[in-house]
């Protein structure tokens, strides 16, 4: 097994069914704050799937989608906390 | 000649800013405008009688083949001078009529241009301009009927007129395209040649219908006749120059004009036979049952007109005659009562003849002109009218069918306008004066002139006929496409068949005159019928035609926002989807097709769930967050398909998006849930159809072979060229840089646009200034 | 994957016009975005896809050595999504000033301006 | 009111760094993944973060001038960038107009890279504008 | 032997990522998931990302990937912090075995203020016990 | 390089835009400098268009890469007709915006935008790409939402909702059918489209693409079953706005319709078909919508949907001479409605409502304004020889011919409908009594104003009754301008060679 | 002004390693470049005290690395393990240290170690407020915490 169907068949598809475990969670919630926990780190973990992806295809351009990955992911949770704090609750 | 037409129309343009100068005490001189007309054209009585036919053509539009085509023949030089010289005594007639009126200059104006349109309409040889002639005497008899604006039955009687004779002129339109598909040429001098084959060509009788159409609008035939007395609503002189002389004859105008390009045909001839009897009879009876002066008159006209019709349908030699005559006969007598009626309404202040007798104690003028229109009405020698009467007998008797139907109605008709006659010309005048009218002032001059020197035509030109006979009736005779050499007018035809019949009209005639007094029971009596009078009958349908309008309009304008989106997706869906059950392969070629890996099967899954979720989930917030994973999904595929670019500026962008949400929405109320599961059904299922038909739309294009020409163009110039390596980036700043100039504008605007709706507020005032504020009545309304 | 990614278009689409079916204004907008990316993602599909190979040359070279993925429709989905954006935040601002002028969020109430005035 | 602490602390580290990174974007786009478009999206987003943790008002301060005005200006070098080839050597709208040698960091510089620039700084101002907006309206 | 080290950092990389799934799965309160998730995941990207640097080893991806490991380092913590906050703003409880809460009565509502002790105006802070169940 | 000339009306209302954007709190500047644009505008649309008509079709083709690679910018004479139409309604409007838009609205970007609004109109005349036809759309929808939306209050607001997610919709349909179009011939330069797609073979596919872009034009150009968005919302915003959306924003629809049905998609009868059917239910819905209306601006509104129908039924029958009478129409039809929206704001700035029932009494009052407003109402109709009568010999001729004698009824219905429309509208708000309505403190009323301020409600009116009068007095002038234009759309190959064969 | 400059140098380090382009021009390029941001964003503000006392910000960053490796093992064992022996709670931490720095970075390495969580600084920046997973002794806790992170952060921000 080379380095690249090790990562294609081993690393991605962990990687992946962690993100399947992150959506169960999004989607159970059962707080708001649930779900942009589990929307964050998907997000990460997207970062995660893209760095091996990059190897596998040998394309380092990929990275910097991985890179705008992370700065927006944190504005996102930062944004969607503000909100979750700043909502009148009724 | 085209200075002549449109001298009307100068006149009325110099009016619009002249108007002051006409209204006072120099009126009178606006009618030196059709004076000078008559004049121009009775210098061509030489010409035209001498068998001579002027035509005079300027370019206007070669690209329509449309020229200002004009040609100066009996039939068009008689209907001229009607025109100008009747338009001479109602211009002068006005002068004093309307004195002093506020408006008086625009009155002026209408007539003028009214004056112009008619004379354009009868000299026209181009259809078009014919048309365009034709439509302006519609529009500008609108301002004439609805002078009295402020009236509401008179801004009704003008909404009518205009509706039934627009209709008309479209008709007309529709014909001349046809004609003019038919022989190529708008020229109705060219047509006369092709008159065989239009008659052999399959669209004739569409053809004959259009000009049936216009004719029978504009004249008011049965069943369109209803528009002419609630026209009645003009002021006298309208009354007087629309419904005697002019508008009302264009209809026959263009009967008599296409007789010889469309007439000899059964369908021709019949029609207007039937049609002209219908009406002329129809009318005549309900003179009978009318009390107002005018609307005796109006009723008469339509007969007159029928009769008019009805000869042209005879399509004899004989018929054409009587009909020439008819329409001397018909314009100077019926000008005659119109402007009598006039008189008598502006110095009594009323037209209902149950109340009027005597007035010849004050009026004599008046009085001696209406008793001759009357008897030139009736009939009777030794006025032009008796000689019409006669004519129209002898035509009738050679008609070539049924022809004991046919004299049975004309001789009513006869009867019964000879007794309309009566009532409006000799009534009035005889008989003992009632007091409400003892102090009625006597008309002056310029009113009480023009009624009798008409009404001295017709004594004048029954007595000597051959005034008019080669001047004006022969070549009349010769342009509707018979032979006139044999003419020979005569008051006097000898004892015959004919001459009998006409004492019996006269005898019937007068004795119905002393018989039957004009009531209002009789008009009551005939109100009875309105429900089924054709106006009412229309009246109805344009009821539920407004009814099925209002539904039709708000079945679709109901203002549900996703009713609308409904019914276009639904539209998008049945025709797509009809194409496509048609056509589509539904074959995949599984080799072109890139493989599936499992991290692809998962990302497109969560990007499910992400979608399910933003649609099912009750809460707005969840709804966006589950908007990012739907993003996150979408970004990975980018990234998978090698568009890092696109995966970039779609997460931003989607975080962006999200961010807005975010701030907008706790501003925003809960989501609540609005529809029935019935509508969520009906919805789902629309939209499933819809996202399937996308779905098969792919597959299908995916089939077909691929063409990379353009992007390999791209690719092969990027750096080479345009100096950058990311080929994404050169097409965004440099292949298609307009492309992005023109999308950041866009990003500006909408910036410049959220800016604007959240930092201005209206101050109280111009709020209301700019809600219209109608509307927000109505909705307070309807809130109550 | 073709297929799948047709599939998920179809859904895209399917849902966004449901959303826009809905009464409340959110939801019409979520459904525009949907709607927005089925629409980019189409256009991707039919652009025909290609799997790690983005269109960018590498450091040395000049032209393309290898195959590469269509540029044009990755440059068309940029331009429409940057134009989705401004649409999609005038929309959302629109809602927002719509609901503080009308008072609802429901689209049925809004309904003013196609009754007779 | 809402700030805290960290968040404040970290934006305020975050915000340089994340303006020279959105520079670096904009300015390698030509070249790899990147480009004005979102170069000024990561320049907004790092000033975005700032008025979260500090409150928009300080943002502004930060700012200078309002950011609605970057848009007309970097329109303005865009459209110059294209209208430069017609104007001056009577090429067609948006044709690419390139220094002969190389420069430094850049590599070759032409009218794209200022055209790019002026994306940047509209997508800068469009966004800034739109999330100021609704924040002081919200 | 480059390509084990690879394997070994993208493997624990991995694992972590997919620990920190499972925890989030798994832990029994919103408090518990964040504080799982936050490191475990940051470390698994941040292995992921080392095998990067190690197997295009240049300098562009390289300081690339520090910068992306860098940010996450940087901003997990403080994003774990603002939701945690808001979190127990709006009323998310802790697990019902936790032992002790702190923060209780020290929260004020409307000024979304913390003190360090709690205040004398009880009404206005935030309180859990008093909190119905969402 | 003379064909640089093509692209002069966009640069110039880009800078204009830009500029105004620059002075933004000026109002005075705005107004100005927004008059002198347009005259310079419409100067050089005049130049533009004797140009392409002296010298024939050119193109011009962007960063200098060759087509179809690059976008082509393409002036045929349908496009620098109506950027020449554009520039008039455009200095009309503008001018009347001057006076009748409230100053807040002028303060927050109402000009800029405006301009930005000709541009895209503009450039949507101009291009020659699909691709690009759909940036420029998006530009136009994008001003057309703020226009519509500036200051808005509840009534325009609504009308904006529904406005922007139809138009939404349209472009997401437009989208839509250019990802197929591309994915089946991997072009987007509509002249080398041309080629491609009569190359495919599978017709059907084509067929569903030329539906998809029937229907994204469709709705932009407000077709049955279609047009919600426009009755919805045209009587909301200012009049200035609505003026030039009623001018032409639905005409870029037919446009693109136009260009597209005869560059593209070429005479398929199926789609003749759908399209005879949509326009002889647009004239009848439309007609029957404006009769039952009681807001003058509704009534103009549905009018132009039913008006629209003529021009889609040339598309339709597609022969010359049809499309011949669709482009005269159009002509006609752009500078009369929006014409006709600055005749409703003058009503409105006089007695201050549009709703008939309340108005009244303007003839007795203003009568030289009556009459001047006479002109486009009446040109509406097409009272022969004014302006509006003219295309239908051409569509009543091609109807005729084509044996379609529906769309023939159709088309005399709905001239038949807006004559008894337009008469009832005179009657009502011009002849009937005045009614004494409630006065409004605040309200400018018309009576109220300084001459030089009614006179920027008056000169643009009149400017384009003048238009109006020369498009119908002219009209030999104008026939043989559409069937020239008829004749390039017809014989298409003209444009194909002149985008693709072109060398500089 | 020495901030500022010893910020600028740290950015134009940061603008090299993105590019990755270690040349004189590029030093400079971004030396230029950073200066202008820095200009931009610290108009009209002072800044806190800068030092690098780099011996002890490498103690700091590997006791810190230590601590999220032996962390991470821990939770990963609780995590895959069946039965959950947690004993969480909320902690009050007085705080020692007073700069905003000081406290962020103590919060963050806080946070980054598994089994603990910062979960908000009151506004008087006397107390941090930690989640904690196990909660034996609440004593030794915060030494733990005051010993081992604050006092190191303490040492390189002096
Ligand atoms: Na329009
Ligand atoms: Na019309």
């Amino acid at each position: 097994m080379t380095l690249f169907e090790y990562l294609h068949y081993i690393i991605l598809p962990v990687l992946v069914i962690s993100a399947v475990l992150i959506l169960w969670r999004f989607i159970k919630g059962p707080s708001i704050a649930d779900k942009i926990v589990a929307l964050d780190l998907l997000i990460t973990t997207g970062i995660g799937v893209i760095a091996v992806y990059s190897i596998i295809y040998d394309h380092s351009t990929l990275m910097d989608t991985a890179l705008i990955l992370a700065l927006i992911a944190f504005l996102s949770t930062v944004a969607l906390s503000y909100y979750l704090e700043k909502r009148k609750r009724k | 000649m085209l200075t002549a037409i449109l001298t009307g129309f100068l006149f009325s343009i110099f009016l619009v800013f002249a108007g002051k100068f006409f209204k006072g005490k120099l009126s009178i001189l606006s009618s030196l405008v059709p004076l000078g007309l008559f004049l121009y054209f009775l210098k061509f009585i030489p010409e035209v009688s001498g068998g001579e036919i002027i035509m005079r053509s300027y370019e206007w539009i070669p690209s329509f083949n449309v020229d200002l085509g004009f040609k100066l023949d009996g039939l068009s030089l008689l209907f001229s001078l009607m025109i100008t010289g009747i338009g001479f005594l109602v211009f002068a007639y006005t002068s004093s009529y309307l004195k002093g009126h506020e408006y008086l200059d625009r009155f002026y104006g209408y007539l003028a241009s009214f004056m112009g349109a008619m004379l354009g309409l009868v000299l026209a040889d181009n259809m078009i301009t014919l048309f365009v002639f034709w439509e302006l005497t519609s529009i500008s008899s609108f301002f004439l009927i609805g002078f009295n604006n402020t009236n509401p039955a008179s801004r009704k009687s003008a909404m009518t007129a205009l509706g039934i004779t627009g209709i008309g002129g479209l008709s007309l339109l529709a014909g001349a395209l046809l004609l003019n598909n038919i022989t190529g040429t708008y020229s109705i001098s060219e047509m006369l040649t092709m008159s065989e084959m239009i008659r052999a060509n399959e669209f004739y009788f569409l053809a004959v219908l259009f000009i049936f159409g216009a004719a029978f609008t504009k004249s008011a035939q049965f069943p369109f006749h209803f528009w002419l007395p609630g026209a009645m609503k003009a002021p006298t002189p309208v009354s007087t120059y629309l419904h005697s002389a002019t508008m009302v004859k264009a209809g026959v105008y263009l009967l008599m004009r296409f007789t010889p390009v469309l007439g000899g045909e059964s369908i021709w001839n019949n029609s207007l036979i039937i049609i002209g009897g219908i009406t002329m009879v129809y009318s005549a009876v309900h003179t009978i049952f009318r009390t107002d002066l005018k609307g005796i008159l109006a009723y008469s006209t339509i007969s007159a007109l029928g009769i008019l019709v009805f000869l042209t349908g005879l399509g004899t030699q004989a018929a054409f005659l009587a009909a020439a005559v008819f329409v001397i006969v018909h314009a100077l007598y019926k000008a005659t009562l119109f402007l009598v009626t006039g008189i008598i309404d502006h110095q009594t202040h009323t037209r209902d003849v149950t109340r009027l007798s005597g007035l010849n104690k004050i009026m004599l003028p008046v009085g001696i002109a209406g008793i001759l229109a009357a008897i030139s009405s009736a009939g009777i020698p030794p006025t032009i009218g008796f000689l019409g009467k006669e004519l129209t007998y002898e035509a009738s008797l050679h008609s070539e069918t049924v022809v004991i139907i046919i004299m049975i109605a004309i001789v009513l008709t006869k009867i019964l306008l000879l007794y309309a006659g009566f009532v409006a010309g000799i009534k009035p005048f005889t008989g003992k004066l009632p007091d409400e009218h003892a102090n009625t002032k006597k008309p002056g001059f310029i009113l009480w002139f023009p009624p009798l020197l008409l009404a001295l035509l017709g004594l004048v030109f029954g007595v000597a006929p051959f005034i008019i006979e080669s001047a004006l009736i022969k070549p009349v005779v010769e342009a509707m496409g018979a032979d006139a050499s044999e003419i020979h007018l005569a008051l006097w035809h000898g004892f015959n068949l004919v001459f009998i019949l006409s004492l019996i009209t006269i005898g019937v005639g007068t004795a119905l005159y002393f018989i039957i007094k004009p009531s209002e029971k009789l008009e009551q009596g005939i109100a009875k019928f309105d429900s089924i009078a054709p106006e009412n009958i229309l009246e109805k349908f344009n009821e539920i035609f407004v009814t099925v309008a209002n539904f039709w309009t708000n079945f679709f304008q109901n203002g549900y926002l996703r009713n609308y989106i409904s019914i276009i997706i639904l539209f998008l869906v049945v025709l797509v989807g009809y194409i496509m059950i048609g056509n589509t392969s539904y074959s995949i070629d599984y080799n072109s097709l890139s493989k599936i890996t499992v991290y692809e099967i998962t990302t497109t899954l969560i990007l499910i769930a992400g979608i399910f979720y933003t649609v099912f989930t009750q809460s707005r917030l969840a709804a966006v967050v589950a908007m990012g994973v739907v993003g996150l999904s979408i970004c990975l595929i980018f990234v998978f398909y090698s568009a890092p670019d696109l995966a970039m500026t779609q997460f931003s962008i989607d975080t962006l998006t999200v961010i807005l949400f975010v701030l907008v929405l706790y501003k925003l109320p809960k989501y609540l849930k609005l529809s029935d599961y019935k509508t969520r059904l009906r919805d789902g299922i629309l939209s499933s159809i819809f996202g399937l038909i996308i779905t098969v739309l792919a597959l299908e294009v995916l089939s077909e072979p691929v063409s990379k020409e353009v992007g390999d163009f791209y690719a092969a110039n990027s750096y080479i060229e345009a100096h950058g390596k990311n080929v994404v980036n050169v097409i965004l700043v440099d292949f298609r840089g307009a492309d992005t100039l023109i999308e950041i504008s866009v990003l500006s605007i909408a910036a410049v646009g959220v800016f604007g709706l959240m930092k201005l507020r209206l101050k109280m005032k111009d709020r209301l200034r700019y809600a219209d504020r109608s509307l927000n009545v109505e909705n307070e309304k309807k809130k109550k | 994957m073709e297929i799948l990614l047709a599939i998920m278009v179809g859904i895209l689409y399917g849902t966004g016009i449901y959303m826009m079916l809905r009464r409340s204004m959110v939801k019409l907008i979520l459904g525009i975005i949907l709607l927005g990316n089925g629409a980019n993602l189409l256009i991707f599909l039919l652009g025909r896809i290609t799997k790690g190979a983005p269109p960018i040359i590498d450091g040395s070279a000049k032209v393309f050595a290898e195959a590469y993925a269509d540029p044009v429709p990755q440059a068309l989905i940029l331009t429409a999504i940057v134009i989705s954006f401004g649409l999609q935040s005038f929309a959302i601002v629109l809602v927002k000033r719509a609901h503080t002028v009308v008072r609802t969020d429901d689209l049925d109430e809004m309904n003013a301006t196609d009754e007779d005035s | 009111m809402r700030t805290t602490i960290i968040l404040k602390t970290a934006s305020n580290y975050l915000l340089p760094v994340l303006l020279v990174f959105s520079i670096f974007i904009l300015l390698r786009g030509h070249y790899l993944p990147g480009g004005g478009f979102v170069g000024g999206l990561i320049a907004s987003i790092a000033f975005i973060l700032h008025s979260f943790a500090n409150g928009l008002s300080k943002t502004k301060e930060l700012l200078i001038m309002h950011p609605g005005f970057l848009l007309p200006i970097g329109l303005a070098i865009s459209f110059l960038s294209g209208f430069a080839p017609v104007v001056l050597y009577d090429l067609p709208f948006m044709t690419g107009l390139w220094s002969h040698d190389p420069v430094a960091i850049l590599g070759t510089v032409g009218s794209a890279l200022f055209f790019d620039i002026g994306v940047y700084l509209v997508v800068n101002g469009v966004t800034l504008t739109i999330i100021f907006t609704i924040s002081e309206s919200a | 032997m480059i390509d084990i080290v690879i394997g070994i950092l993208a493997t624990f990389g991995a694992l972590f990522v997919l620990f920190a799934a499972i925890g989030l799965v798994r832990m029994p309160d919103t408090y518990l998931r964040i504080s799982v998730t936050t490191k475990a995941a940051t470390l698994g990207v941040g292995l992921v990302l080392m095998s990067t640097m190690v197997y295009f080893s240049n300098a562009d991806v390289t300081s690339q990937a520090f910068v992306i490991i860098l940010f996450l380092f940087l901003t997990a913590p403080v994003s774990a912090h603002l939701i945690g906050r808001a979190s127990y703003f709006i009323g998310v409880k802790l697990w019902d075995k936790s032992v002790m809460d702190e923060l209780r009565g020290k929260y004020q509502k409307n000024t979304h203020i913390l003190k360090s002790i709690v205040d004398d105006t009880p009404e206005d802070n935030v309180d859990h016990t008093k909190m119905e169940d969402k | 390089m003379n064909e640089q000339l093509i692209l002069y009306p966009l640069f110039l209302q880009m800078a204009i835009s830009i500029i105004l954007l620059f002075g933004w709190s000026n109002i005075k500047f705005q107004k100005v400098f927004s008059i002198i644009g347009s005259v310079l505008g419409l100067g050089l649309a005049i130049w533009l268009f004797s140009y392409i008509w002296n010298n024939g079709t050119q193109t011009i083709q962007a960063g200098n890469w060759e087509a179809p690679f690059g976008i082509t910018f393409v002036a045929d004479m349908l496009s620098v007709t109506l950027v020449l139409l554009t520039a008039i309604s455009g200095l009309a409007v503008s001018i009347f915006s001057g006076a009748s838009v409230l100053k807040d609205r002028l303060r927050f970007g109402y000009f800029p935008i405006y301009h930005f609004l000709l541009l895209g109109l503009n450039g949507a005349f101009l291009t020659g790409d699909i691709f690009n036809l759909y940036v420029w759309f998006e530009i136009i929808i994008i001003s057309s939402f703020v226009l519509i939306t500036i200051g808005g209050e509840k009534a325009q607001l609504e009308g904006a909702v529904k406005y922007f997610t139809l138009n939404i919709l349209a472009s997401m349909i437009f989208l839509t059918a250019i990802a197929v179009l591309y994915g089946i011939t991997g072009s987007l330069n509509m002249a080398d489209l041309a080629g491609q797609v009569a190359m495919v073979e599978n017709r059907g596919l084509v067929q569903i693409t030329a539906l998809l872009f029937l229907i994204g034009f469709g709705i932009k150009a407000g077709v049955f079953p279609l047009y919600f968005w426009l009755p919805a919302s045209y009587h909301t915003p200012p009049f200035a706005v609505s003026a030039i959306f009623g001018g032409l924003l639905t005409k870029v629809g037919v446009y693109a319709l136009i260009r597209v049905f005869t560059l593209i998609f070429v005479d398929d009868p199926f789609l003749n078909n759908i399209i005879m059917i949509i326009a002889i239910l647009t004239l009848v819905s439309g007609g029957v919508g404006a009769l039952v209306q009681n807001n003058m601006r509704k009534v103009f509104s549905y009018l132009i949907i039913c008006h629209i129908g003529y021009m889609i039924a040339g598309i339709g029958m597609f022969t010359e001479i049809a499309i011949a009478g669709a482009i005269f129409y159009l002509i006609h039809d752009i500078i009369v409605k929006t014409n006709l929206f600055m005749v409703s704001g003058v009503v409105y700035r006089i007695k201050g409502t549009n709703s008939m029932r309340d108005l009244g009494g303007i003839y007795a009052k203003w009568p030289k304004i009556s009459l001047l407003l006479f002109i486009p109402l009446f040109s509406l109709v097409g009272i022969p020889p004014l302006s509006g009568f003219w295309p239908k010999i051409n569509l009543i001729k091609a109807g005729l011919t084509n044996g379609s004698y529906i769309t023939v009824g159709a088309i005399i219905f709905a001239s038949f409908i807006t004559l008894v429309i337009i008469a009832k509208l005179w009657a009502e708000v011009f002849w009937k009594n005045d009614k004494e309505l409630p006065l409004r403190s605040n309200f400018g009323y018309f009576n109220k104003m300084t001459s030089f301020k009614r006179s920027q409600f008056v000169v643009p009116v009149a400017l384009l009754s003048i238009v109006s009068l020369y498009i119908g007095f002219g009209a030999e002038h104008i026939q043989e301008l559409s069937a020239r234009i008829a004749d390039e759309l017809v014989n298409s190959q003209g444009y194909v060679d002149a985008v693709l064969n072109s060398k500089d | 002004m020495k901030n500022k400059f010893l910020s600028n140098i740290l950015l134009t380090f940061v603008w090299v390693a993105l590019t990755g382009d270690f040349s004189v021009e590029n030093y400079l390029f971004g030396f230029f470049l950073n200066f202008h941001i820095l200009w931009l964003i610290t108009v009209g503000r002072k800044r806190s005290k800068y030092f690098l006392i780099v011996p002890k910000v490498i103690i700091l960053l590997l006791f810190f690395l230590y601590e999220l490796i032996k962390a991470n093992l821990e939770v990963a064992y609780e995590v895959i393990t069946p039965k959950l022996n947690m004993t969480p709670g909320i902690i009050m931490v007085p705080l020692d240290v007073k700069s905003d720095i000081g406290i962020t970075v103590l919060a963050n390495m806080i946070s980054l170690t598994p089994g603990t969580l910062s979960l908000d600084v009151s506004n008087d920046k006397k107390v941090l407020f930690v989640h904690a997973m196990y909660i034996k002794d609440k004593e030794k806790f915060i030494r733990g915490i005051k010993d081992g992170f604050e006092r190191r952060i303490m040492e390189v921000l002096s």
